[in-house]
């Protein structure tokens, strides 16, 4: 059994009625909140530097001088809080053979003919997908930030390398913003999954359609909370 | 002083120069209107002018002394900017490091601003009233010329020295102020008497 | 300067030999840039170091500092030998075919008439034959083998370029290319300018460096034309004013004497003063001695100068020393026997040479008085300042006054440039606190003074209480008031002489120059020199006419020039034995046949014919000097000696130290080190980002030359293992210090007589107070040893040692 | 004969009664992060400051003089064994005499290059093309360019967008300075204060025409001498600078304390500010509609009542889950 395969602590049935299923604890929720408003500032502040015409966002932060200033902490922030969530979930999205199946019929997918794919753990391919490529992109958008936050480290490095950094930076945030966007979709689009980052559970119909291999394992290792 | 003739460019007597054709080029014109804010106002505007030289080296650099407040019209000056004097044949405008940088000299924090004694094996300057401070100097002077006049050598020849006491004149006062000096320590019979162009 | 800053564009060559002008005076090397750029002039700079100067230098050859004599004699056989001389001027404008006394001679490095003991010279001999006639006897053929000519010619026979090369360590190669270079400027249609400055004078053979060069110009023909001459580029904005108003212990303003003790009365004063002709029909302006003597004495005194008291001879001092300058007046102090010193406008603490004797010196004073518009160390000598001022504070008991004086900004006054202009300026600023004008503190001191003597009597006080002080406010006398004194004015109406109902100037009013005055006692003038800067047109002083006919550069209607509002001194030898200019592109003035005329104002009596009188009116001989006579105290042609402390012995006479005659006090002898024990040379020089001790006061200078520094060779550097930018300790015999290592290319060793010489370079603008860095100078290491004619101090050359070291300890509370 | 003297900054002393700005909002020809600026109502004459290196005797005047007349206020370092003082341009010191010692290999004779570093106010101009802040950066139609302190916000990218390395980020209000060729003097028919006090007219400003004249007469006189490379620095690579140099040894501009030889505005700032910025914004345009397309027109993915059964059946029956 691949570490992918493990089952996360705090996943848990409750038999109901209605049947329900824990995907996320308190803790992880708030983890992933706090990560989604760092992003979304960076993505307003960095967008007002990115391109003149969005330049009118740095109104939000009461000025480009303070939209300067502010945007390299919201980086912080966002690089802090995504990490600790990184040690939570990586287990869970490293690659299993499944995935490639899964990608191979993703038409099916999007055509509605879920049924037609492999019966998935906790997360399926495009969870991983945008999992890692936050955490690789987050990397690159941390190191090539601190290289051009001049107000601290103007003198630690060479302006060529500052210019590598600052393109760095961008194509990286351009991405992620990309990335961003097919998350917050993907979220909405399957229906009944935003409640997992809200209330922290699903309905046992949701596990089934998306994640029945993670289902059959919680029914059969009797992972079953009490019930209300 | 005669100001006139600053505003009458050198070149405009001495054969005009590249610049001096293509400012007008540009056409500046002198209508009276406030500076527009986009570039930093102009900052002698309104300045009093006052010509001086430089008081380092022997150049003798023309300078103008811009101030805030007219000293001829007895009015207190506050010289807020000093540059080279285009019309001087020396120096036409241009200035040293040092001369550039006269207005931080005249407000240096080390400009002494009142007369300060110190008293025998004391380890501070106290400050003192001018009238103190001179009427101590003369009698102190007094004192040793009265103790060590020299009137007449061995052979009876009258030789007026007074040789305890000595003056060392500065390099940078002016002409009057070295012949009042003059007057003053050549009367008192001093002739430990020197300035500057000795070292 | 015998030139004006504006007459250096009018050059072909520049040699900047003994000064670094471009550091020490930019805008005034402004005009060597303007020749270069429009004239093609080209600039020589021969220096230790490879200065700021030597960057713009069309050709840069090194020296050991000191050695001048060796290299500029031998420029001057060069010139003789390959006859690169400019005949006519030579033979109609110098001394070459005057004959000299038999008994004159030098050998092994000394003129005849040494004396050991006085360490000096009878110099009875070192003078012209003077024949039946009274005349100087002359041989204009240069035949005569006792003719300066041929005396010279045999002088500087041993300066031969490997006596240069081995003496002052310069490159035969690069000798000999600087002496085609100037020998070029021969032609009477080529010129050569001298810039110079303390890098000459501040040695024990000072004067006599410039000599050579002032030679060398003469046989070149140089002197009193456009674009040539020898120009002192002085310090300060007016040391050369100061110098003119006779600020020093031996003079009266306008270059006059004060007498000495053998001169017992006027008579005997007068008696050595009358300078006759010493060839048929000269002028020998001098002769005019007691014009100006009187008038100054009525300046002075004025009723109480009568002609029955000679003129209140006996009011003067009389010298039983030939000077009292800064160098006696401190041994003096040291051996505790001066009271009182006032300090005007100066630092000695820094500007003096051996630092530890004039701290001990002013500790031993009672009373010390300075007036400063900033701080100065020397005000606060006694402020102990950790390793910066090491002193017991406790233990000195000198009472000290600090007066605060106006600055430039808030005085009016003039100033005499180096050019001899007196520039008038006007205060435009309200002093700080309680500051005062000068004047106002000396007025201040004097009535004070005179009224303790009228109340109470004392020590002779006539020359005090009779002083003339008749100004509006004896406390404060005003810049005009002085100014107009100086100029001079009629006592009684002037009447012409032919005709004596004609009134030339009526009493008090101001006379026109100083070809008025009188020696009758019916004028008075403070500086006869000066006399013209103030008449009755008005203060000359503040005339502000640029324009500048022909394009000379003389600006006549600018200002005031002393004398006579003359630009160039000696102008008539810009001209040929007939009063036509040796180059007519370059006329300064010209003879029409009648008169003299032109763009300057003639240095000659405008009806002076050309072939009568010679240029050089100031002189008994009307000709300038090769040999100068016994004009100075160590010898009539300049020769090589060894600065008191040299890294190599004296190559013509190794038994001699320094100067033979220079004055050495016996507690100094001790104070000497040697290259065994101090193996490297030593100079001192400024640095264009500062003034002196001034600007370490200001900000801005202190931002752009924040700390003081000594300049090494990358040679000197590895073999001490010092690193650029680290703490070195540099030490003489006479004291310690420490400074930040400055590793350059710009100083090379120099190979002298066979041994390696490295030269440390040592700045001198940082002390211990100010918006700078704590630092010291120079003078903390340099010499207490002066130069044998006027007592400048030896800073330019010393030896020192050098080690790495740690920062200074802070201040010790 | 009157023999021709140097070019000046200024035929007269600066005025002291009102005198009207000659640079105003309407001579612009860039603005930093503006596309639409309305076209200049008139051209003034390019003005450029010319940089005779031959001449420059490394006097510090010019520092001294921007110093004084900007009002700055730069710190007082420490020596490390150099005349270059400051160590490096701040922001409070516009313009910089960089110290060099160069023995030439044919000559072998030692030769100190003294160079004025500072602003050279490039016709195509990096910083300007860098800065995110409309109007922070301007540029006048006689060729001088600016910084609009009001509008900086201190982001430091005209830093990486110059090519000679020359503005600098204040600490104490974190806005960009560097020379402004003193517009505020040009503004009033004055040169700038450097120009004004150079000793040597090392430094001369008027029309850029008149200076390249200049620069000829300068560059046949050092030929003259022996300089047979003498040229003039005006770098085609941004569109040429309104400062220039006289440099005796124009071949090889970087003797002169890294003076580039073919200085341009990076590569990667040119992607940076060019293609990224585009295709950026179309990606993530793309991104945003395509999904917004998506949920409006194909359906979503929705739970239904079998999968909610099927997940109730699978806990009860848990034993036989296990197949």
């Amino acid at each position: 059994m691949t570490e992918a395969e493990r089952i996360q602590p705090g996943d848990a049935i409750h038999i109901g009625p209605p049947l329900t299923v824990d995907r996320y604890g308190p803790a992880a929720r708030a983890n992933h909140w706090v990560t989604a408003a760092s992003l979304i500032l960076l993505a307003i502040s960095g967008l007002a530097l990115f391109t003149p015409s969005l330049f009118f966002l740095t109104d939000f932060f009461g000025g480009g001088q303070n939209t300067r200033m502010l945007h390299p902490w919201f980086g912080i922030v966002l690089f802090v809080s995504f990490f600790v969530f990184f040690f939570q979930l990586w287990r869970a999205n490293l690659w299993t053979r499944t995935d490639f199946v899964w990608l191979s019929r993703i038409g099916d997918l999007i055509a509605g003919h879920e049924e037609r794919l492999p019966e998935l753990e906790k997360y399926n391919a495009g969870q991983k997908f945008v999992f890692w490529a936050m955490s690789g992109l987050i990397l690159i958008l941390i190191v090539s930030g601190v290289i051009i936050w001049d107000q601290y480290f103007a003198d630690a490095t060479a302006i060529g390398t500052k210019r590598i950094a600052i393109l760095a930076h961008s194509v990286a945030a351009v991405l992620i913003i990309c990335v961003f966007i097919l998350h917050v979709y993907a979220g909405i689009w399957t229906r009944g999954t935003l409640r997992a980052m809200t209330r922290g559970s699903v309905t046992g119909g949701w596990a089934w359609r998306h994640h029945r291999k993670w289902l059959r394992k919680l029914a059969g290792q009797h992972r079953v909370g009490p019930a209300e | 002083m005669n100001m006139e003739l600053s505003r009458r460019g050198f070149l405009k007597a001495a054969g005009a120069g590249v610049a001096g054709t293509t400012l007008g080029a540009m056409g500046f014109g002198e209508a009276e209107a406030a500076v527009l804010a986009h570039v930093r106002p102009f900052k002698l505007t309104t300045t009093v002018e006052t010509r001086n030289t430089c008081p380092y080296c022997s150049v003798a650099c023309g300078i103008i002394m811009y101030s805030k407040g007219d000293l001829r019209k007895g009015e207190q000056a506050d010289i807020v900017h000093i540059e080279g004097d285009v019309d001087h044949p020396t120096n036409r405008g241009t200035l040293c490091p040092k001369g550039a940088a006269l207005k931080d000299f005249v407000h240096a924090p080390t400009r002494l601003k009142h007369p300060m004694m110190r008293k025998a094996g004391s380890d501070r300057f106290e400050q003192v009233s001018w009238d103190f401070a001179l009427d101590r100097i003369a009698r102190l002077m007094k004192h040793d010329r009265d103790a060590n006049f020299i009137a007449k050598n061995a052979k009876g020849v009258p030789v007026n020295r007074w040789t305890t006491t000595g003056f060392l004149a500065a390099s940078a006062t002016t002409n009057e102020t070295a012949y009042a000096t003059y007057k003053v320590v050549r009367s008192t019979g001093i002739v430990a008497f020197d300035n500057q162009a000795r070292v | 300067m015998t030139n004006a800053w504006t007459d250096i564009k009018n050059t072909d060559l520049v040699v900047v030999m003994g000064g670094n002008a471009a550091e020490a005076h930019p805008c005034g090397f402004k005009w060597v840039t303007e020749a270069k750029a429009n004239r093609g002039a080209k600039l020589i700079v021969v220096d230790p170091r490879y200065t700021r100067t030597a960057s713009v230098s069309d050709f840069y050859a090194p020296i050991r500092q000191g050695t001048d004599i060796s290299f500029l004699n031998g420029v001057i056989k060069y010139c003789i030998e390959n006859n690169k001389v400019q005949w006519e001027y030579t033979k109609a404008f110098t001394n070459a075919s005057y004959i000299v006394k038999d008994g004159f001679s030098y050998q092994d490095g000394l003129f005849t008439g040494y004396d050991e003991e006085k360490r000096d010279y009878d110099r009875e001999s070192w003078d012209y034959v003077i024949g039946d006639d009274g005349f100087a006897v002359v041989d204009p053929s240069l035949q005569h083998p006792r003719c300066v000519w041929n005396l010279l010619k045999e002088h500087v026979a041993i300066y031969t370029p490997e006596f240069v090369e081995r003496v002052c360590g310069t490159p035969k190669a690069k000798f000999l290319k600087i002496c085609e270079m100037i020998a070029e400027c021969s032609t009477p249609t080529k010129t050569m300018t001298s810039l110079y400055a303390l890098g000459w004078t501040q040695h024990s053979s000072g004067a006599q460096n410039i000599r050579a060069m002032a030679m060398l110009q003469l046989i070149l023909g140089n002197i009193g034309v456009q674009g040539g001459g020898m120009n002192a580029l002085r310090g300060h904005s007016n040391i050369q004013g100061l110098t003119d108003l006779g600020l020093m212990s031996n003079l009266i303003p306008g270059y006059l004497n004060i007498p000495t003790e053998m001169e017992e009365n006027f008579g005997s004063y007068m008696s050595t003063r009358q300078f006759k002709p010493l060839r048929p029909g000269q002028t020998s302006y001098w002769q005019n001695y007691k014009k100006f003597f009187v008038s100054f004495q009525k300046a002075m005194w004025g009723n109480a100068a009568q002609a029955d008291n000679d003129w209140a001879y006996d009011y003067l001092p009389k010298l039983d020393v030939p000077s009292y300058d800064v160098l006696r007046i401190f041994e003096l102090m040291n051996e505790g026997r001066v009271n009182g010193y006032f300090c005007q406008g100066f630092n000695p603490l820094l500007a003096f040479p051996n630092r530890a004797k004039i701290t001990s010196a002013l500790s031993k004073l009672k009373w010390l008085v300075t007036m400063d518009p900033l701080e100065t160390e020397t005000s606060r000598f006694w402020e102990n300042h950790g390793e910066y001022n090491d002193v017991d504070t406790k233990s000195i008991q000198t009472e000290v006054f600090q007066l605060p004086t106006t600055c430039f900004a808030e005085e009016a006054g003039s100033l005499a440039n180096s050019g001899r202009w007196l520039q008038w300026h006007w205060a435009g600023g309200t002093p700080p606190g309680e500051a005062q004008h000068d004047t106002w503190i000396m007025g201040q001191i004097f009535v004070r003074l005179r009224e303790l003597y009228r109340k109470e009597g004392g020590a002779f006080p006539d020359p005090i209480v009779n002083l003339a002080w008749d100004y509006k406010d004896p406390g404060e006398p005003t810049p005009e008031e002085l100014a107009k004194e100086i100029n001079g004015r009629a006592i009684e109406d002037l009447r012409d002489p032919t005709d004596v109902t004609k009134v030339l100037v009526p009493a008090g009013k101001q006379v026109l120059n100083f070809s008025q005055l009188r020696d009758d006692g019916t004028t008075l003038s403070g500086c006869w020199i000066y006399s013209g800067n103030f008449n009755e047109n008005g203060n000359n002083m503040a005339r502000r006419d640029n324009h500048d006919p022909g394009d000379t550069g003389a600006y006549l209607g600018w200002t005031f020039a002393w004398p006579l509002n003359r630009r160039t001194l000696y102008n008539r030898a810009s001209c040929d034995v007939n009063g036509k200019p040796w180059d007519p592109t370059r006329k300064i003035i010209e003879w029409d046949g009648t008169k003299w005329s032109g763009f300057d104002v003639p240095d000659i009596a405008p009806n002076a014919k050309p072939q009568d009188v010679g240029p050089f009116i100031m002189n008994q001989e009307g000709v300038s000097r090769l040999f100068t006579r016994g004009l100075m105290r160590d010898g009539p042609f300049p020769a090589h000696y060894e600065p008191f402390e040299s890294p190599v012995d004296n190559v013509i006479n190794p038994k001699i130290r320094g100067n033979p005659v220079a004055r050495v006090f016996q507690n100094d002898v001790s104070q000497f080190g040697t290259s065994a024990e101090f193996p490297y040379a030593a100079t001192s020089y400024r640095l264009t980002e500062h003034f002196h001790y001034w600007t370490k006061h200001n900000r801005v200078n202190a931002a752009l030359q924040p700390e003081f520094f000594v300049e090494i060779s990358e040679e000197l550097a590895a073999e001490k293992k010092i690193e650029r930018g680290g703490w070195v300790r540099v030490w003489s015999k006479r004291g310690s210090i420490k400074a930040k290592a400055l590793v350059t290319k710009r100083i090379r060793p120099l190979m002298c007589d066979g041994k390696a010489v490295h030269v440390v370079g040592i700045p001198l603008h940082w002390g211990f107070i100010g918006a700078a860095k704590k630092g010291w100078g120079p003078n903390s290491l340099a010499p207490f040893v002066g130069d044998a004619n006027i007592e400048t101090p030896e800073s330019k050359a010393f030896l020192v040692n050098i080690e790495p070291t740690t920062p200074p300890s802070e201040v010790v509370a | 004969m009157m023999r021709p003297d140097s070019p000046r900054t200024a035929a007269a002393n600066p005025p002291v009664q009102p005198m009207e700005t000659n640079l105003t909002e309407r001579d612009l020809i860039r603005r930093s992060a503006t596309s639409s600026l309305p076209p200049p109502e008139r051209q003034l004459t390019e003005v450029a400051k010319l940089i005779d290196v031959s001449k420059c005797i490394g006097c510090k005047a010019c520092q001294s003089a921007c110093i004084e007349w900007n009002d700055t206020n730069p710190a007082i370092e420490e020596n490390v064994g150099v005349y270059t003082n400051p160590h490096d341009l701040t922001a409070d010191m516009y313009t910089l005499m960089r110290f060099t010692e160069w023995v030439n290999p044919e000559t072998d004779n030692l030769e100190w290059l003294i160079r004025k570093d500072g602003c050279m106010h490039c016709s195509d101009p990096g910083c300007l093309k860098a800065c995110p802040s409309p109007g922070a950066i301007v540029q006048y139609s006689n060729g001088i360019v600016d910084f609009v302190h009001e509008n900086c916000i201190g982001c430091g990218y005209c830093v990486k967008g110059c090519p000679f390395n020359i503005p600098r980020i204040s600490k104490v209000d974190h806005k960009a300075y560097k020379c402004t060729l003193c517009s505020d003097r040009v503004a009033v028919g004055q040169g700038p204060a450097c120009a004004k006090a150079c000793p040597t007219k090392a430094i001369v400003f008027g029309t850029k025409e008149d200076m390249k004249k200049h620069a000829d007469e300068r560059i046949a006189d050092l030929k003259s001498r022996g300089y047979a490379n003498a040229g003039l620095y005006d770098p085609p690579g941004v569109s040429g600078t309104h400062v220039m140099y006289v440099l005796h040894h124009n071949d090889k501009p970087h003797i002169y304390a890294d003076l580039p030889d073919n200085p341009r505005i990076s590569p990667v700032v040119e992607t940076w500010k060019g293609v990224t910025k585009y295709v950026g914004l179309a990606f993530m345009g793309v991104a945003a509609a395509g999904s917004l397309l998506h949920g409006i027109l194909g359906r979503p993915n929705r739970v239904t009542e079998e999968d909610e059964e099927a997940a109730e059946e699978l806990v009860e029956r848990k034993p036989e889950a296990r197949v």
